[in-house]
C-alpha cells in the first residue's frame, strides 16, 4: 500500500468517523494529561525527598591553600574518617573529592563553573548518621574538643526529623505507584476506546475484506488513524499541562519559598514520555483490535 | 432522468460491443487485467463437489451439491427463499467453508487456499451483494473507487474507470452520494458497478434486479449480457421469473439446499 | 420447507378470513385494537396536497404530489428507480418533513402532528422496509415481540401473536435466528410479519417482494389481499410488473417525483 | 413502561451488546478507581498537613484538682493570655475549654471517653506563633522566669520549621487539585465510552422509533444500562480499592511509624462518592447522549 494512499485513506477516514475520532483524542488527551501531571508531580516529590535526605548529612571540609594556610594532608583526612568510623552513631562516611565536587557542581549549575580557572572546592566528607534526630550529636562529637586539625568547617544537617525523611520516601513511593497505575490505565482506556470505535466499524471492515482488501490495506489506515488520534491528544495534553505549569508553579512555588531549589524533571522528558505512551497506545491498540475483525 | 441513460447507454443492442470499458475488449481479455489466481488454461471457471453447509448448529444450507460451471457460461441459480443461493455465493468468496466437499474456483481448491491468497481471490470475483455491502461512509463514487483501489490501480485509471461505470448503470449524477442518500434501486446499482468496474474474470450477482423497476433491470441484464459475450463467466441468483424463461440460458434450480435441476437451456420452473 | 408452509397457511383461499389472527376480526376491528390517531370517521387514509420534497441541497425527490387515498383500498405505487417512492413512504411515517405540501394521515395533518404523537402514529401504520430494518441484536421472534412490546401489549399476548404470525410468513422454524443469520427473503419475510402482526389500519409495503421467489410472493400477496379485504388500507410499492398486472387494483405511478398516472383498475404501465 | 420490562429489556440489551458493556464498565471502573485513590491519598495528605500545622503550637495546659493541689483560677487563666497577647512573636491564641477538649477526643477516640466518669482533661491555651521558627522562644518566654501560676505544664510544639507545613499545605493543595481534575476526567472519560457505545447503536435507536417507540421506551434500557454499568464499575473500583488498602496500608504505616495518628478519610465515605458519582455519570451519561439521537 502506497503511503500517499494509505494518508489520503486515514485522512479520509477520520474526517467520515468524526463521532469516533473525536472520542478516542478525548481520551488520549485525558489519559496523557494526568500522565504528565503525575510524571511531573511525582518526579518531584522524589527530588524532595532527595533533598530532605540529603540534609540530614553532616558534612566535613577539608582546608585548602585558599581558606587555610595550607591544604589538608592525605594522613589528617585518613584520621578524620577513622574518628567517623569508629564512632556509634554513624551510618556511612562518603568521601567526595574537590574534583567531585566541581563535576557535581557543573551538573547542577554549569553557569558557575564555566568562568573557574582553578578549583575552589575543598575535598569533603559526607556522613549519614545512624539516626536522623542524632545528626546534632555526630556533628558536635566532632568539634569536640577542637576541630581535628586540616577541618575548616563541619556543617551540620538541618534541623530534618526522621519523620519527614519517610514522608518524603512514601511520597516518592506513591507517586511512582500512581504513575504506574495511570500509566497502565491510559494504555487500557484509550486502547479501550479505540476498541469500541472500531468495533462500531465493523460491518466497514467485513465489507473492504469481501471486495478484495488485504489484511493490511484494511489495516494501515487504522493505525494510520490511531496513530493521529494519539499524536494529536498526546500534543493537547502536552500544551495544556504547559499552561497548568506556568499557571500554577509559580504560586506553589511561592509558598514554597525555600524550595526553589527542588526540581521537577525537565519539561521536555515528561513531554517526550507522553508523546511515546499517546502514540504506542494508539498505532498499536489499533493495531491489535484490528486483527480481530480481519478473519472474516 | 437517470433511466434515460441506462437506455441509450445499453439499450443500443449488443453489436456495439467493445464501444465501452466493461464489456470493451473482445475475446478474453479480462483475465490479463489483474494477477491470476484463477487458472486460465483450464476450461472450468466453477466446481462444486458434493459440498455440504451446515450453519452450527443444525441449519443445513446446501446439502451434498455438485456441479461444474464452465469458463464464459451464463447461469441462473433458482430457488425458493431460502434454499441456500446467497450460501452457495458465500462459498465461492471463501467468506464460509464448506462443511464437507470441495470447491474450486478458476482451478483453486478454496479449502486449501491460503489465507493470504483470498485478497487475491476476492479482487478476481466481482460480487453484487443481495444486501449490496456498500461501505456506508464513502460516497457512490468512493464504493467504487475503493474497488479499484485495493488491486492497486493508478489514480489516474481510477479517475476514469469510476464515472465510466457509473454512467454505464445510470448514476452519473449520484457520484457524490453516500449509501444512506441513495434509494434502493441505486445503491444495488453502485453495487452492480462495483463488481463489473475491475472487469473480473467471473462475476457472481445475488439478485442484482431485487430491487429494480422492470425497464431498469431489462438495461442491468443487457449490460450483464454484453459482459459475459466478452468472455466474462456469469453466475446469477434471480427470482425474476420472466427474465430467467426468455433468456433460456443454463438454470441451476436449489430446494432446500439440494441440486434439483441442471438444466442446459431451462427456464425458472421445471417443464 | 418453509415454503410450503406458506403456501398451506396463505393459499386456502380468501373464504377461510377470520381463521387466523392477523385477518381475523372482520369488518373495521383493526381500528379498536390500538390507540386513536387516525380518524375513523373519515372516509379518507392519506392525503397527499401539493406535496413537494427536496434532499437538501438540490435533490426533488417528489415535486407537487397529490392523491388522496380511501380506507380500504389497495394501492399500488409504482415508478422507476429513484423516482420517490420510498421518499412517500418516509414522508407518511414523518421521518422526514415534506418540504412544501401537506400529508395527511387518518385525518391528521402530520406537519402539525406533535413529536411526542408520532409513536402513537408509528404504530397506527404497519411498514415494511425496503432494507428490512430489523434489529440486529434481536432473533427474528424478539423483533417482532419488540413492535408488540412498544405499544404495551402483555406479554401472554405477545407469547400468543409472535408464533401466529411468524407461521404466517412461513417462518415458524426460524423464531429464534438473528437476523445476519436469515436469508434475504427469510429477512424480507420477518419485516412482513412485524408490519401486520399489530393489526395497524394502515399497512405500507415497500417492494415487500423483492427478496422473494415467486411462489412465496404469492403466498405474502395472498396474506396482503386477505388482510385488505378485512378492512385494512394497503399501500404497496412494487416493482412486481405481473402482479400489478394481475391484480387490477389502483395504481400509482411516479415519475421523477411527479405523480404520472393514477389509474383506479391499472396495470403497471399505462395502455 | 413497566418496571419489569424495562429490566428484562436493559439485561437483553447488556448480553446482547458485551463488547460495548465490557468497554463501558472498564471505564467506570479504571475512572473511579483512580478517583478513589486520589480522594483517599488527598484526605490522608490534608490530614497531614493538619497534624504537621498542629505540632507548631505551644500548648498550655492550666491546672485541675487532679494534677496540682487546686484548679487554674479564671484570674490566672487571664493572666497568661494578656502576657501571650502582648508578645510580639505570638500570632494567635486560641482557649480550648475542659469541655471542649474532651469533645475533641470523643470525637477522636470515642472508645477512649466512654468510660470517664468525670472530665479529666485541664483547660488550654494553643498558642501559635507567627514564625515556625518561633516556636521554642514562645514556649521559653512563658517558662522564663518560672512557669505563670496556674499553669501545669506548657508542651513545646515539635521540631517542625515551616517548610514541612508549607509542603503539607502544598501537598494537601495538589491532591485536591488532582482529585478535581481526576473527577471530571473520569466523568468525560465515562460519558465519552457510553457516547461511543451508543453511537455504534444507532441505527438500531433509528429502527426502534421507526416502529413506534416512545423516546422513553427507548432511553430507559439504555439509562438502566449505564447505571448498570456505573454500578458495577464501581463496586469493583470499590472492591479493588479494599485490596490494594489491605496489602499496602500496613507496608506504608510502618515507615511512617509515627505518624499512626494521620488518618484518610473514611473507607465509607470514599466508597460512597465513587459510587454516587459512576452511577450518575452512567445514567445520565446515557440518558443524555441518546437524546442526541432520538430526534429520528
Ligand atoms: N437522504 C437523501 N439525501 C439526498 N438524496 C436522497 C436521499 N434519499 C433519497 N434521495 C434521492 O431521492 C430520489 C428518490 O429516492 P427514493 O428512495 O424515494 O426512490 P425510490 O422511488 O424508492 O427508488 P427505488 O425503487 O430505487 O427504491 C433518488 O434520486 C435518491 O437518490
Ligand atoms: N449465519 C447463519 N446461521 C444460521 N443459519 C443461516 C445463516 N445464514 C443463512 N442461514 C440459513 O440457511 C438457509 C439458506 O440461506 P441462504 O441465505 O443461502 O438462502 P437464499 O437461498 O439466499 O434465500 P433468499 O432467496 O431468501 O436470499 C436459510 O434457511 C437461512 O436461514
Ligand atoms: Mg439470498
Ligand atoms: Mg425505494
Amino acid at each position: 500500500m502506497r503511503i500517499k494512499l494509505l494518508f489520503s485513506e486515514s485522512f479520509r477516514s477520520l474526517a467520515a468517523n468524526v463521532s469516533t475520532t473525536v472520542a478516542a483524542t478525548m481520551t488520549v488527551l485525558i489519559g496523557m494529561f494526568l500522565l504528565g501531571l503525575f510524571i511531573a508531580l511525582g518526579s518531584w516529590a522524589q527530588d524532595f525527598g532527595e533533598t530532605q535526605k540529603e540534609k540530614l548529612l553532616v558534612k566535613v571540609y577539608f582546608c585548602t591553600e585558599d581558606t587555610c594556610a595550607k591544604a589538608a594532608t592525605p594522613a589528617q583526612i585518613n584520621a578524620v574518617r577513622q574518628q567517623l568510623a569508629s564512632s556509634r552513631l554513624v551510618d556511612e562516611v562518603t568521601f567526595v573529592s574537590k574534583a567531585e565536587a566541581l563535576d557535581r557542581m557543573r551538573r547542577q549549575t554549569p553557569q558557575l563553573v564555566e568562568n573557574l580557572s582553578s578549583n575552589p572546592l575543598p575535598d569533603a566528607f559526607e556522613v549519614k548518621a545512624r539516626d536522623g534526630a542524632d545528626v546534632k550529636l555526630v556533628s558536635a562529637s566532632l568539634r569536640q574538643p577542637t576541630k581535628p586539625p586540616g577541618v575548616e568547617e563541619i556543617k551540620d544537617g538541618d534541623e530534618v526529623s526522621d519523620q519527614v525523611v519517610n514522608v518524603a520516601r512514601v511520597l516518592t513511593l506513591a507517586f511512582l505507584v500512581a504513575t504506574i497505575v495511570l500509566l497502565v490505565s491510559s494504555a487500557l482506556l484509550i486502547a479501550n476506546t479505540i476498541r469500541l470505535s472500531i468495533f462500531s466499524r465493523r460491518r466497514e471492515i467485513e465489507v473492504m475484506k469481501l471486495v478484495g482488501a488485504t489484511n493490511w490495506f484494511v489495516r494501515g489506515p487504522f493505525m494510520l488513524e490511531g496513530l493521529i488520534c494519539g499524536v494529536v491528544g498526546s500534543v493537547i495534553a502536552i500544551v495544556m499541562l504547559l499552561l497548568a505549569k506556568e499557571a500554577a508553579l509559580p504560586a506553589i512555588t511561592n509558598r514554597l519559598s525555600t524550595s526553589s531549589d527542588i526540581q521537577a524533571w525537565p519539561f521536555v522528558y515528561v513531554s517526550a514520555i507522553i508523546l511515546v505512551v499517546g502514540i504506542t497506545v494508539g498505532a498499536v491498540g489499533s493495531g491489535l483490535t484490528i486483527r480481530r475483525f480481519l478473519n472474516v | 432522468m437517470q433511466e434515460s441513460d441506462v437506455h441509450t447507454q445499453v439499450a443500443p443492442s449488443d453489436a456495439s460491443t467493445g464501444a465501452n470499458g466493461v464489456a470493451g475488449n473482445g475475446g478474453d481479455p479480462l483475465f490479463e487485467s489483474v494477477e491470476q489466481p484463477i487458472d486460465p488454461s483450464s476450461g472450468t471457471m466453477i466446481v462444486f463437489e458434493r459440498v455440504t453447509k451446515i450453519y452450527e448448529p443444525n441449519v443445513s444450507a446446501l446439502n451434498d451439491v455438485s456441479f461444474a460451471i464452465d469458463k464464459g457460461e451464463f447461469v441462473f441459480v433458482v430457488g425458493a427463499s431460502g434454499s441456500g443461493k446467497s450460501t452457495m455465493i458465500r462459498l465461492l468468496l471463501k467468506e464460509l467453508e464448506p462443511t464437507s466437499g470441495r470447491v474450486v474456483v478458476g482451478g483453486r481448491d478454496l479449502t486449501r487456499l491460503k489465507r493470504s491468497r483470498v485478497p487475491l481471490l476476492r479482487r478476481n470475483v466481482g460480487c453484487v451483494f443481495q444486501d449490496f455491502k456498500l461501505l456506508p461512509n464513502r460516497t457512490a463514487g468512493g464504493n467504487i473507487a475503493y474497488a479499484l483501489k485495493v488491486q492497486g490501480e493508478s489514480k489516474a485509471s481510477i479517475r476514469r474507470n469510476v464515472p465510466e461505470v457509473l454512467s454505464l448503470v445510470g448514476l452519473s449524477d449520484k457520484t457524490g452520494s453516500l449509501p444512506e442518500e441513495l434509494s434502493g434501486g441505486e445503491q444495488q446499482r453502485v453495487s452492480i458497478a462495483r463488481a463489473v468496474v475491475n472487469h473480473p474474470p467471473l462475476l457472481i450477482c445475488d439478485e442484482p434486479t431485487g430491487n429494480l423497476d422492470p425497464d431498469t433491470s431489462v438495461g442491468i441484464m443487457q449490460l450483464l449480457y454484453r459482459i459475459n459475450r466478452a468472455g466474462t463467466t456469469i453466475l446469477m441468483v434471480t427470482h425474476d421469473r420472466e427474465m430467467v424463461d426468455k433468456m433460456r440460458k443454463r438454470v441451476i434450480a436449489l430446494e432446500d439446499g439440494r441440486l434439483a435441476r441442471d438444466e442446459r437451456r431451462g427456464g425458472y420452473t421445471s417443464e
